[in-house]
């Protein structure tokens, strides 16, 4: 029999061996492939998420070269229209949504936890949940391409040429659906990130002493939950009027094209600073390590992080700035547009300042990150212009806005995680990167993406429209293009550099240490790779640097890992309140579980069953996920959800 | 960190001065100035677009479907400006009051940014004057730009 | 302010529930997350629904919407709201049951009312965007009352199961908060659809 | 290699491989008229205001890192933690200087948008173009419905006078897109929007479609050329007059299979071709380019094109119409006397 515990006063102790052998039995994920495939372990997860995104990233990379050999010189043949059109759609969805989210949630999985102080993210289950429904959408949205009828819209997809009449194959139903089912796993994962960082914050971590990285993915996470119904619910209109013969979008029964397009960059626009505000709190947090100080302006750059995403919800219409909207109403997102350069503006000074008033010791990462600040000042700088209404009537749809697309994803994504990659894979594999092939890579990188991608510009200011398929001759493109296409395949082998020292060090790679870069936050203070149950106490906070408050003699407290509470009746962690970050609860963390894949399971045959119109597969799957759900919630003793003592 | 201290020793708690604020009014001094900025833009942008392009056809030529149209934007405008300002009033008060929370110059605020409370103040000040700023951009836009076009 | 004292952390450890009680516990927050994702969602709908209405060029409408069975249902959705507030206030399990059961009668009664509106409309989801816009609305809406229902319907077996007592009662607070949002949504749906018509 | 010197490489790189003597043909560093003069200084200023700003964040960036570097070995893990400087001036300093040069960006902006909102007189003439995949349409309007006509992907215009287009989009979005005399206005469905052109130099200008439109958006061009106002009213004229009558037996016989196999489609005014889904050809001579502007207007390219369209454009809505040899032969005479 066992009695109910409503209540306990969590036993202070010291970490010691003995609590740690009981944690681990408590916390480790069983082997083998069950283990596996049932893990709720956010360091597990967080692992898989990067590397099916860099699977992914590796996809779009090599369809970008294949169009880039199309595009090798005018009136090439290598590749038909409709081939053309498949590839550039599939690319840009693959690097939007498959690639530039997913690693981001996948580092952000990894490290919220560890930085946090917290034993797990708020919701394990839900986590599995969105790493599995993001494999099966993405499997999804690539069964068209795979059998022929990939996407052919470009990645936004306007109406009316996706609607039936003018796009009759399957290739937007597979888009319209796998998006759909894309918005779940972002959803539930931004969710979940939200509950996070609010409930299960170490003790003394006050919303003032978060990592930027935090701020960047809570912001992302806000804005997600805001926006991806606009493009769920966009796609399924789209796909009702595809297939039923409703009149959403259709212009002759009272319908209007342009709600697409409002729609899409309601949900477009803010997605794009989701995309890159996590990437610009990992520079954030991890510059400053090597330039060894804390970052200059904290509190500046957490609230530039809040203020761009604000001004992100009001800027949507400029992309459609050439939709014939009045100018006065264009000139609003014109403002809007144009001061969301201050926050921006605000990150790149605090980052200069902090490698002018620091000690840089130049790493591969802190390349990485440096040479960030430039590319994402160019980025900027090119989206700047086309904030200007008039120049954007210019700049728009040409090579221009390409140039400046990749600037942004590249240049404050790419570049960001491939440092973040030499940063933390101490800690995830205890090895450290090679530093030299990392020099290699970084150059290698850095020149191929200049050469790609600058030249770009100019084609863009030269006239080159995007999204043709081949060009003709004397339109002055031609060397242009053909530099981008030597500078792709140069980045292409950067990329390439980077996972031949993956794979080395994984194997042979110099051991790392619980702390290799000597950094200043949490995750820092655990050994790498960390155990499965993080803290072998609940470390408590009492500044922004845990680990550097020695040195910077800035209060008399000092933080600690080393004695705090045990919580081990079971998987257990704090909960802590919103704003302090005050001891509020033991939460119950739920163990290994199968109801995330089986509830994938069902979708996916659900989402199947819509896009072959097998309703009966659609019902099954339907009530297989419904089932899941239910089994998924049914109150269980374990995790203290049930009031009556067993023997009742 | 130290090896040594102790979770159960004396710390001080992240924000010493929270009773002495309401937590309302801090609410207001963070969200009123981005609150007052998306609502005059949503509401201007409504304004603008449907007045020139009712429905299929732009009214080129011919002036807005309503002629009070510039008038009501421009009040939509000051009206959010003047809820910026007070969100950023109301933050400064707070800032004043809690702006010991913790030792050190006011430049502390910024960079080290201990209390919880001034933290937030803080914020909530930088932002009512920030997007005091984005309205007045579009105050820019009302001034210069014809409501439709000719 | 002269008062720059440092005050300090009580370093007598109290008592924390185990497990998360009600607001202290993650499924709460959750729900909340929940509800603006899902309240997004509704907004845009709508949106759509008034950009296609103020956009159209010519009639909009097919034909005035009649309140006849969407009235009561409003009415029903708002009783239920209320059944909820008083059965999740206290701690007898009888009431909780009869307060939740009340609310799942009412939604019942208005998932039937909403069957016969449709069967008696005189336009399809096929006729024009208003008709694709108005059923879609209406569906979408139904759809989260009918997941509602659901989950209604679990408190109750869970409730008559006991799990339930006067402290640990997460899923009561968490299903009673999306309950009081889908019928939110469906006032706001209710007055866009069928009372903003005749305002213009 | 630091990347200031890098990026003045790529720069280097970027002149040696650009020809000063050819202009592209799609262009909008220069401009040819009111619409696109203002537009085109403040392009060059807001792209001198960013290349400004990149140089100063390289340069920034660099010298700090060279001059700062921690020096020594050791590992980072021996370098000191310090927190020195708040920094916080280089963060109001710089704000300060961002805020102006955007204040000063956002007024010249909307005074750009106000100078091209209207054109600077009434136009006095007005063509309605229909954008379809993957041509344009131009409808030359008129009060007196005998001077309204058809052409297709080349408009005349009289130079020095402003040009209102109404444009409609008839399948997908299309984009109108003039560079050197105008930025881009969409072809939408549904709705009709309006802009102007106004060339100050008579010349021919090229055009694109550039909202991505399908299988050929690569191959929707147009052109516009802009006519001294005699010139241009001579050319209205002309383009108001019936087909010309075939001479001899082979355009007989041509202008029969034309009216048999293309009828359905194109029209030629004057004969029983009637049709109105593809271009007008009543004057095809008239106009330089075929296809959407992806062909020059030659026989050579004339007999191509009708032998296998598909080929040349494919996915293009004129299908393969398996002419034999002898037709074709006999349809490009006879196009060919349409002037």
């Amino acid at each position: 029999m066992e009695d109910i515990e409503f209540e306990r006063i969590p036993r202070y102790v010291s970490a010691t061996a003995a609590y740690r052998r009981g944690l681990g039995v408590i916390w480790e994920t069983p082997p083998g492939i069950g283990g596996w495939l049932s893990s709720v372990d956010h360091k597990k997860i967080g692992i898989c998420y990067i590397v099916t995104a860099f699977a992914f990233l590796i996809l779009g990379g090599i369809e970008a070269l294949v169009m880039r050999l199309q595009l090798i010189g005018p009136d090439r043949h290598l590749l038909t229209p409709e081939q053309y059109d498949q590839l550039f759609s599939t690319h840009g969805m693959t690097m939007i949504f498959l690639y530039a989210m997913p690693v981001l949630s996948g580092f952000s999985n990894y490290l919220w936890p560890l930085m946090l102080g917290s034993r797990d993210m708020a919701f394990p289950r839900l986590n599995a949940l969105s790493y599995w429904i993001y494999v099966a959408a993405g499997l999804f949205m690539y069964a068209g391409f795979a059998i022929g009828v990939g996407p052919n819209d470009g990645w936004f997809n306007y109406v009316p040429y996706a609607s039936r009449p003018y796009n009759p194959g399957m290739n937007i139903d597979f888009y319209a659906l796998g998006m759909i089912y894309l918005g779940i796993s972002t959803t539930v994962g931004a969710a979940n990130f939200l509950v996070t960082v609010m409930r299960t914050r170490a003790p003394g971590m006050s919303v003032n002493r978060m990592p930027i990285m935090v701020w960047g993915t809570l912001t992302a996470s806000a804005a997600n939950i805001l926006v991806v119904p606009a493009v769920s619910l966009a796609f399924f209109l789209l796909w009702m009027d595809r297939q039923f013969g409703t009149h959403f979008f259709d212009v002759s029964a009272g319908g209007q094209p342009l709600l697409w397009q409002h729609l899409f960059w309601m949900f477009g626009h803010p997605w794009v600073y989701a995309v890159v505000l996590p990437a610009m709190g990992m520079v954030s947090d991890a510059l400053p390590i090597f330039c060894r100080r804390p970052l200059v302006g904290y509190t500046p750059v957490a609230l530039s992080t809040v203020a761009t995403m604000i001004l992100g919800f009001g800027v949507w219409v400029h992309h459609m700035f050439a939709t014939g909207l009045p100018n006065l109403a264009l000139s609003f997102f014109s403002g809007a547009s144009i001061i969301i350069t201050v926050p921006s503006a605000v990150a790149v000074f605090a980052w200069t300042a902090t490698i002018w008033l620091g000690r840089p010791v130049i790493t591969t990462a802190f390349l990485f990150f440096s040479s960030m600040i430039v590319l994402f000042v160019i980025g900027g700088v090119s989206g700047f212009m086309t904030a200007s209404v008039p120049v954007d009537w210019q700049l728009t749809q040409t090579y221009f806005v390409v140039a400046h697309l990749h600037y942004v994803l590249i240049g404050i994504n790419l570049f960001p995680v491939v440092g973040a990659i030499y940063v933390w894979f101490p800690k995830m594999t205890s090895r450290l990167l090679d530093e030299r092939l990392g020099q290699w890579n970084f150059w290698t990188m850095f020149i191929g993406f200049k050469l790609a991608f600058l030249p770009m510009h100019l084609t863009g200011l030269r006239g080159m429209p995007r999204r043709i398929y081949t060009f003709p001759d004397h339109m002055g493109w031609n060397i242009l293009n053909l530099v981008s296409t030597v500078g792709a395949f140069v980045l292409a082998a950067g990329v390439l550099l980077l996972l031949v020292n993956v794979i080395q060090s994984l194997r042979s790679g110099r051991l790392a240490g619980a702390n290799p870069w000597d950094g200043a936050t949490l995750e820092w203070s655990v050994p790498s790779p960390p155990p499965s149950y993080n803290f072998a106490v609940i470390p408590t906070v009492v500044s922004r640097h845990p680990l550097w408050e020695d040195r910077l003699q800035e209060s008399a407290d000092r933080s600690t890992a080393i004695e705090g509470m045990l919580l081990d009746h079971g998987r257990e962690t704090l909960a802590t309140t919103l704003l302090d970050g005050d001891a509020d609860a033991i939460l119950k963390m739920p163990g290994e579980s199968y109801a995330p894949l089986l509830l994938t399971v069902g979708l996916s045959g659900f989402f199947v069953g819509l896009l072959l119109h097998q309703w009966w597969l659609a019902a099954f799957g339907g009530a297989v996920a419904t089932a899941s759900i239910v089994g998924w919630l049914w109150p269980e003793r374990a995790l203290a959800q049930i009031a009556q003592p067993r023997h009742v | 960190m130290s090896a040594t201290s102790s979770a159960t020793a004396t710390t001080a708690h992240p924000s010493p001065h929270r009773a002495k604020v309401s937590l309302a009014a801090l609410l207001f001094g963070l969200v009123g100035g981005p609150a007052a900025w998306f609502g005059q833009f949503v509401a201007n942008y409504a304004l603008a677009s449907f007045a020139c392009f009712p429905h299929d056809t732009p009214r080129v030529g011919t002036g807005p479907l309503w002629p009070s149209v510039p008038t009501a934007m421009l009040a939509i405008n000051i009206a959010g400006m003047a809820i910026a300002l007070l969100a950023a009033f109301v933050a400064w008060r707070l800032w004043s009051v809690t702006h010991g929370e913790q030792p050190g110059p006011t430049s502390h605020l910024l960079e080290v940014g201990e209390g919880r409370t001034r933290f937030l103040a803080v914020v909530g000040l930088m932002a009512g004057l920030g997007f005091f700023g984005a309205i007045a951009f579009n105050v820019v836009a009302l001034l210069m730009v014809p409501t439709c076009a000719g | 302010m002269s008062d720059t004292a440092i005050e300090a952390t009580p370093s007598a450890p109290r008592p924390l529930a185990v497990g998360g009680l009600g607001y202290a516990g993650v499924g709460w927050w959750g729900m909340i997350t929940v509800i603006v994702t899902e309240a997004s969602l509704f907004g845009y709908l709508l949106f759509a629904y008034l950009y296609d209405a103020v956009k159209v060029d010519g009639e909009w409408l097919t034909a005035m919407p009649s309140v006849r069975f969407a009235l009561p249902g409003v009415l029903l959705l708002l009783a239920s709201s209320l059944a909820i507030l008083w059965g999740s206030r206290a701690g007898a399990p009888e009431r909780l049951r009869a307060g939740f059961l009340a609310a799942l009668l009412c939604g019942a009664a208005f998932v039937a009312l909403q069957l016969l509106e449709w069967h008696g409309k005189a336009f399809s989801i096929r006729s024009d965007a208003y008709g694709s816009m108005f059923y879609i609305i209406t569906a979408i809406h139904l759809a989260h009352l009918l997941a509602g229902l659901l989950a209604l319907a679990l408190v109750l077996v869970w409730s008559m199961l006991g799990y339930f007592d006067s402290r640990r009662h997460d899923p009561v607070i968490i299903v009673a908060a999306y309950w009081h949002f889908v019928v939110g949504a469906g006032a706001a749906v209710f007055i866009v659809l069928y009372v903003t018509p005749h305002l213009w | 290699m630091n990347s200031s010197s890098l990026s003045l490489a790529c720069a280097a790189i970027l002149a040696l491989t650009l020809p000063a003597t050819a202009a592209p043909p799609l262009g909008y560093l220069r401009g040819f008229g009111p619409k696109s003069d203002p537009v085109v200084q403040l392009t060059w200023g807001l792209l001198a205001l960013s290349t400004l700003v990149v140089v100063v964040v390289t340069a920034l960036v660099v010298i700090g890192t060279l001059l700062r570097r921690a020096r020594g070995g050791g590992g980072i893990a021996r370098a000191p933690v310090e927190r020195g400087g708040s920094g916080l001036r280089w963060i109001s300093v710089g704000l300060g200087i961002s805020c102006v040069a955007l204040l000063l960006s956002l007024v010249w902006t909307m005074v750009v948008l106000a100078a091209v909102n209207a054109p600077p007189r009434p136009a006095r003439v007005t063509i309605e173009i229909t954008a379809q995949q993957w041509w344009f349409k131009a409808r030359y309007l008129s009060p007196d419905p005998s001077r309204v006509f058809t052409t297709a992907d080349e408009i005349h215009i009289p130079v020095g006078e402003p040009v209102r287009i109404r444009l409609i989009g008839a399948d997908v979005i299309h984009s109108f897109w003039v560079p050197a005399l105008s930025g881009k206005m969409d072809a939408i469905p549904g709705q009709i929007n309006e802009t102007w052109i106004e060339a100050d130099h008579t010349g021919r200008y090229g055009g694109e479609c550039s909202e991505y439109c399908g299988v050929q958006h690569a191959h929707m061009g147009l052109v516009v050329v802009a006519d001294p106002a005699a010139q241009f009213q001579q050319w209205w004229d002309g383009q108001l007059r019936p087909a010309n009558s075939p001479q001899s037996a082979q355009t007989v016989a041509g202008e029969r299979d034309f009216e048999f196999h293309c009828g359905a489609c194109h029209s030629a005014r004057g004969t029983a071709a009637g049709g109105t889904v593809a271009p007008d050809l009543t004057h095809l001579m008239s106009r330089g380019t075929l296809a959407g502007g992806m062909l020059a207007n030659n026989i050579g390219n004339l007999a191509g094109w009708l032998a296998n369209p598909q080929s040349l454009k494919p996915g293009t809505n004129m299908p393969n119409l398996y002419l034999s040899g002898q037709e074709i032969a006999s349809v490009t005479a006879y196009l060919q006397t349409l002037q």
